[in-house]
């Protein structure tokens, strides 16, 4: 198949659609409204529904219906909006619904502005909602490996009843680069369990999140926790650049792994024995590749888009036995690769922060 | 002839029966049911015409009235 | 002997947890008989609140999903818009339609959704406790309003259902009151109408039910009747609001 | 080879479609290509510009801190993008738009007067793609084949019939900047 | 002073009055519903205001409203309440803004349930809301904590200029303890930059979070990282209960600590060298402490009423020095003390998890 | 030489960075001449929106706060209820006040806050890129309903002004436009009254401002002007809705 | 000595106040003193409990898992509570309300017809003080003294006028336990 | 005597003005502002009978208007 010149806020949704997906919530913000507006096109052609809700909240909770009726289903947003989402994200978890949900981070906190940032990893993986809950988190950093993890994210989510996240930045959402649209196939379980009316069905369908009594919402924290083991034994992805015999590891994903490869191609330039582990997957994160890095590298380099947040997952996989360094920009900045070389050298020679 | 039966265990005591019954033949027993309540109850079966009042009103669809089928 | 009166198919066995003499029942066993009536049970899916009627999918034989607090009907809009065939209705307390979920319910109406909107207005947050709604009349107390709401701090009741009709999109408003058989009764009629115009695709179907709330407006059940009549029905004028020209 | 080139000007001068007008002829060259614009506030009347890559190996970062081309569309672009310019890297002003000369000694500097000879051709509308021209002339980039074969591609069929004046403009550019 | 019983929920709401809060905006959930109560009837006697917003969302920034009015101000919920509440925390640490948010947390996910949990700190502490910020997460442990932090919260916020949130759970929202209501004052600074209306001022106050410029966001952003350097250098809390001796340290806050006490107690019984560090302050992370202790300690036990979130911060803070095991209960449900103690023994004897 | 017309104190001079012809600046204008004809720029306290007027405290002199989108009738509440005396508007375009705030100025016009809302309906939201906004015409299209906003899809425009003036909190509504030099009188007018009314405290009081956007309607400004006049003013009628007795 | 005590039975039987008045007077003699009611799904027109901690030292733990006594107002309650009594712990049932006997052979079996005692004395709404007299005669948690002097601080004065029905409760059931 | 002034730095070239003014004396002038705009202005100032229409129209307040005071 020829490749296409696209954006990556439009590569979002023409994956979604190629996968299956034909239900779109949203509501608009900057930088990822190319998103909405595609699928405001598209969807009707493939006989889809576009709705714009009225705000974040009503888009995730129509995800939810969605989502519960049996739909590949997506949603997008940012920054604010993204927040505003969070008590729906922790009712799909709870419910155990799939959905897809992309996030094209922008700068904050509050209103901050519309430029790329990496600072809403934390609200990612750790959890923005509350409870104990996990999202599948997938980093794109290229426009076709949106393409590529969007179609993952509905197999996954559909997969293993969760939602996933695409968490992306301004420069992704809006670079145009060639994709091929391999075959995107849709790949859609039979959902049993969705609430469709009984018509042909024995039993009626329910979906909820409520486990009123302490005791069912423990076992369900438990059989929450039996899965994400499971996701974590089996998906976690990471890409290894110049790994092989690399001494000083940069850990970087998204936009800013981009500027990480640049960087360890400049310090390679400069005869610096230095690779770069890009998660993928930011959840489950690639812990065991990091530990074992650290059984040969001398040091962790983390490049962030933020004052630092996937640092600490960095920090809790190596585990003290090697130092783990930290070069962020934040606010909307964007890191530079000479920048980036100059903090590598310092780290060679034993200093950085 | 009409039957009304009240399914006891069911019944939370809150008297809105009582209340609706046109025939005033509803009344709470001096029993408490599982529940803890005093449930309703009709004593005089054969003055109850069958209206079904009691058992629109009831919260808890603890009534059933059945009417002799007319042909 | 033929049943005058017996439990509706649609309802399952399980006896209701409300507190006695709470008319949420009142409303379940309607909905479940309409339901039956006009065969849709196969068809129907439905969207629980959160409020006192959080659980009330258990009392239901039939598909139903339970979402967040007041998004009700945009848990429906996502449903049906996935199955614009099937029979979708939300049933929500005054809490979760008239405060928290305000702009769900507003553009469900406004994007005439085409589903069946039961508004369960008992002038209180029950479950959580007797604090006020929006629709709590001036002067009444509650465990946020002790001293009686004032129009001064927490201003006017909002009459939903008339805020509603006045979207282009609500096809059909009305409000009834299920605090005696005889508007049991029209009640019903009511909410039948509601799904008939779902089942004709018209648009968004919107039934205000007045409920009471013995336990938290500290009065018997047989008090809380009349306390409804008295009060609310003045402020809460029952009857059809709008009417499809089509219906 | 790794051009990294951004066009800058005012919203409204075509400024994005002049980038992904280079970027598609990359693609179509099989070069590996990334095209990023600004998106910030001052798009709103304000000022536009996008970054270019188009490099023979794959591309770590599509942002563009230090390019090897600019084109500068309108004043403020001038201002901004100048100190940014690589040394021995390429600046194309404008000159109908923009009275400002470039000061650095260390770049090579083209001065175009773009709009004069687009309304020389008649058609003012292709002051863009002269100074498209005038940089794939001085910098090889992508060949004005390949960006005729992408107007080909991207236009409308009902467009086509602008695709000989288009092309006319991507010549006139190149002979302009030859011609110096 | 003499003591006086009272409910955790009206403890915050007492302890907030004296501290000169005049203003609750909040909106009902369990378990917190009786300090909505509690301030209905109490904020009007000292004049103050007291409103039932339509939503948590409205709440918060009605908050956020009173906040740059000048007023010491509150809101309090749980559970979803909270996830609804993040986009305008967000605001807040944007706008640095001083408000106190209390979180009687319940468990999660969804709609869960309404039993003691302590599943939101990772909300709390890392972010539930988008881009980087931290608020102060004081955590009471007992009734007559909750009256002492509730003052030093206020403090706090109006110190820093920065969101405090105290971090309780159904258990202390519910359970009366006596407490001494010792002498809080309001101790309130002169706020200049509050919005009341230019008369007698020469300049206009303006409180946004606006920083469209990214240059001038990452220089926000970085003043904001210096505070909250500032803010860990200076206010870490935490008590040390029979830590002189210990082998094993128990790290426990809140209500789980009471339990982590008891256990320790138990433990000593038994003659097993046991002791408890409780962080008062969770963010600030009592990291040296920790740090300092993994020095001397055999192992550490972390016990938490979620499926395991502090315990990242105490292996953060550990550093890989020595192991860190975890025992927590979920969904609701409560650890109980001799569980912990069999916990304990097994880690004793090389085990636990 | 006497000024006819000049700048009014209450704007600062920073130009404002609305697209050409955008009557968001008329609106802005009318504002600073109100406050200066009411002598309250020591008093005032403006809360901006999210949308295309998101910087507008840059072009007033007088305080200000900006908060979420959509949430400025709670900002102001929680300012109002703070300092009861001071004067308190905001200015919310049709994404702000009448999709995502639609509960919070529903709310506010309930409790009846003493503040003044100005609410800018330009059938689009302008900031974010042209998408269809609850305002949005019918057949109007958008960068969200790419072929037209269909009834069907996307249901009926809100009429903002007219569903909160059924609420009894809502004192004071009336809808503007300034798309021409007598409208633009007209709107200064019920703009000072809105503010009046505040002073007097009576309760909350709304204007709706229709408004042009250009850019995203794809027109010249001209042409805006105009099409506001020949498709907006008939959907959404001129007129004050609803007046107090007492003023 | 560390009491640890759980009352249990319907809502409206007055549950949650029997433990406040118990934990009130242990504050008032200085004891460290604990309150902690359920405040589940059963709270509606179904069960209610509450536990209370009575202690010399300070209390670690409020939840209670092995109360050292338990009242118990109604069935449900028994069934519930019973297998939580710690060893050699108390069980005070209220026989008016619980026809069910206690299996248990290892804790401290106590049957009260408290509702009875209760009309007896004319007021059917003290059945609750006498389930506490009896209590207090058991285990000494807190005298009666203590009890009547917190009905003093924490009812209005209004309502001091059933001070002294209330203390002949409590003497009542303190009573009938000594009896046995 | 009246005049009317344009900040000519300001104006955005929307042409509003240019409606607005009754006499049809406001035009735009050839030049480019710095914002890139042909700005307004009034070549017939002796034809501006200062209604301050242009003024009232013109959303990014270019224009003053003043007039000879009358006694
Ligand atoms: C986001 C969120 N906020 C608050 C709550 C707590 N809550 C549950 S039900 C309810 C109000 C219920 O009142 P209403 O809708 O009138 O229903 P009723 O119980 O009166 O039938 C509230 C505030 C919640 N579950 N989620
Ligand atoms: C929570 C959140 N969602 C979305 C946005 C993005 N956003 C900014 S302004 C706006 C809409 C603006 O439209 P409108 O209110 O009509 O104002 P206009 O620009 O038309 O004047 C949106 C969706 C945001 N800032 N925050
Ligand atoms: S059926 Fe009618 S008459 Fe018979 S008991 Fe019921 S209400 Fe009374
Ligand atoms: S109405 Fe029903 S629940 Fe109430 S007393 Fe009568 S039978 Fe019992
Ligand atoms: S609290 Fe009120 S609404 Fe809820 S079940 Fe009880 S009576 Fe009904
Ligand atoms: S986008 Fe529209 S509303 Fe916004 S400034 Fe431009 S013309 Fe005005
Ligand atoms: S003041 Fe009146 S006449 Fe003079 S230029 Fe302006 S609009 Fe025209
Ligand atoms: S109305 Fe104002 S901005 Fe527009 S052209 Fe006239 S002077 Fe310039
Ligand atoms: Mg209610
Ligand atoms: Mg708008």
């Amino acid at each position: 198949m020829s490749k296409i010149l696209m954006k990556g806020n439009e590569a979002f949704g023409e994956a979604a659609v190629l996968a299956g997906c034909k239900y779109f919530f949203g509501y608009p913000i900057t930088p990822q409204s190319e998103l909405p507006h595609y699928m405001a096109k598209r969807l009707p052609e493939v006989g889809g529904v576009f709705l714009q809700a009225e705000s974040e909240i009503a888009a995730i909770n129509m995800v939810y219906g969605a989502a519960g009726a049996g739909a590949r289903v997506m949603t997008s947003s940012s920054g604010p909006g993204i927040s505003l989402k969070m008590e729906g994200v922790s009712y799909l978890a709870g419910a155990e619904l799939p959905a897809v949900l992309v996030n094209v981070v922008r700068g904050g906190p509050g209103l901050g502005n519309i430029a790329p940032a990496q600072s809403d990893y934390f609200q990612a993986t750790k959890g923005g909602g509350h409870g104990d809950y996990r999202l599948i988190v997938l980093a794109p950093s290229s426009v076709q490996e949106i393409v590529d993890l969007t179609a993952k994210a509905f197999d996954l989510a559909d997969q293993y009843m969760n939602p996933v996240m695409l968490l992306a930045d301004g420069i992704l959402g809006q670079m145009m680069e060639p994709v091929e649209l391999k075959d995107i196939k849709p790949n859609i379980p039979a959902k049993p369990w969705a609430v469709n009316g009984m018509k042909g069905r024995a039993y009626r369908n329910l979906i909820v999140s409520v486990h009123i009594v302490a005791e069912d919402n423990e076992k369900f924290n438990l059989t929450l926790q039996a899965k994400y083991d499971k996701i974590f034994q089996n998906e976690v992805l990471y890409e290894n650049y110049k790994m092989d015999d690399a001494e000083f590891v940069m850990v970087a994903y998204g936009s800013s792994a981009r500027l990480a490869k640049g960087a360890v191609d400049k310090a390679r330039e400069k005869g610096l024995k230095v690779g770069l582990i890009r998660p993928i997957t930011l959840w489950p994160f690639p812990s065991e590749r990091l530990a074992e890095a650290a059984t040969t590298a001398k040091a962790f380099l983390t490049v962030e888009m933020s004052l630092g947040q996937m640092v600490e997952d960095v920090r809790l996989a190596v585990n003290g036995v090697k130092p783990v360094y930290l070069y962020t920009r934040t606010g909307g900045m964007v890191p530079v690769v000479k920048d980036i070389v100059v903090e590598l050298e310092k780290i060679v020679q034993g200093g950085g922060k | 002839m009409t039957k009304v039966t009240f399914r006891e265990e069911r019944c939370m005591g809150c008297e809105l029966c009582v209340h609706a019954c046109p025939q005033r033949i509803v009344t709470m027993a001096k029993h408490i049911n599982a529940g803890g309540f005093h449930p309703a109850t009709v004593v005089q079966q054969d003055k109850c015409t069958g209206c079904a009042m009691c058992a629109l009103m009831c919260p808890d669809v603890v009534i059933e009235v059945e009417r002799e089928e007319k042909q | 002997m033929r049943k005058v009166f017996s439990k509706p198919a649609s309802l399952s066995d399980k006896p209701f947890h409300y507190c006695p003499g709470c008319t949420h029942g009142i409303i379940h066993r309607l909905i479940a008989e309409v339901i039956d009536e006009l065969n849709i049970k196969e068809e129907v899916i439905g969207i629980a609140p959160i409020g006192c009627a959080v659980f009330m999918y258990d009392y239901f034989d039939f598909d139903f999903l339970g979402g967040a607090h007041g998004r009700a009907p945009a848990v429906a809009t996502g449903v049906k818009r996935v199955h614009p065939d099937k029979m979708v209705f939300t049933y929500q307390g005054d809490g979760d339609a008239a405060a928290i979920g305000t702009a769900e319910i507003v553009h469900a109406a406004a994007r005439s959704e085409k589903i069946t909107s039961l508004f369960i207005n008992n002038a209180i947050y029950g479950m959580t406790g007797g604090q006020m709604a929006p629709t709590t009349l001036l002067g009444q107390e509650s465990t946020t309003s002790p001293e009686g709401r004032s129009k001064e701090m927490a201003g006017y009741p909002i009459r939903l259902t008339e805020m509603l009709a006045t979207l282009e999109g609500t096809v059909y408003a009305a409000r009834v009151s299920v605090h005696d058989v005889k508007h049991i009764i029209q009640a019903k009629k009511v909410i039948k109408r509601a799904f008939e115009i779902q089942q004709k695709k018209v648009g968004f179907a919107l039934v205000e039910v007045l409920s009471t709330c013995p336990t938290n407006w500290g009065l018997t059940p047989i008090e809380a009747t009349k306390w409804l009549e008295q009060n609310m029905i003045p402020y809460y004028p029952l009857g059809e609001i709008k009417v499809p020209k089509e219906v | 080879m790794l051009h990294e080139i951004i066009i800058a000007g005012f919203g409204g001068q075509g400024i994005l479609s002049m980038g992904q007008l280079l970027t598609y002829a990359g693609m179509i060259e099989n070069k590996e290509v990334a095209w990023l614009p600004s998106y910030g506030p001052e798009m709103r009347g304000g000022t536009a510009n996008c970054a270019v890559t188009v490099s023979d190996i794959p591309i770590s970062s599509p942002v563009v801190s230090e390019p090897t081309a600019v084109i500068i569309m309108n004043k403020p672009s001038l201002i901004k993008f100048e100190p940014m310019v690589k040394p021995d890297g390429f600046i194309l002003v404008n000159s109908s738009l923009v009275d400002q000369k470039v000061k650095r000694p260390d770049i090579k500097v083209y001065e175009i007067p773009a709009n004069e000879i687009a309304e020389e051709m008649g058609n003012s509308r292709v002051a863009g793609n002269i100074m498209l021209g005038a940089l794939q002339e001085l910098t090889g980039v992508v060949s004005i084949d390949s960006m005729e074969e992408t107007l080909k591609k991207v236009l409308p069929p009902h467009k086509h019939n602008l695709i000989p004046v288009n092309r006319q403009a991507l010549e006139k550019g190149a002979e302009f900047v030859r011609s110096k």
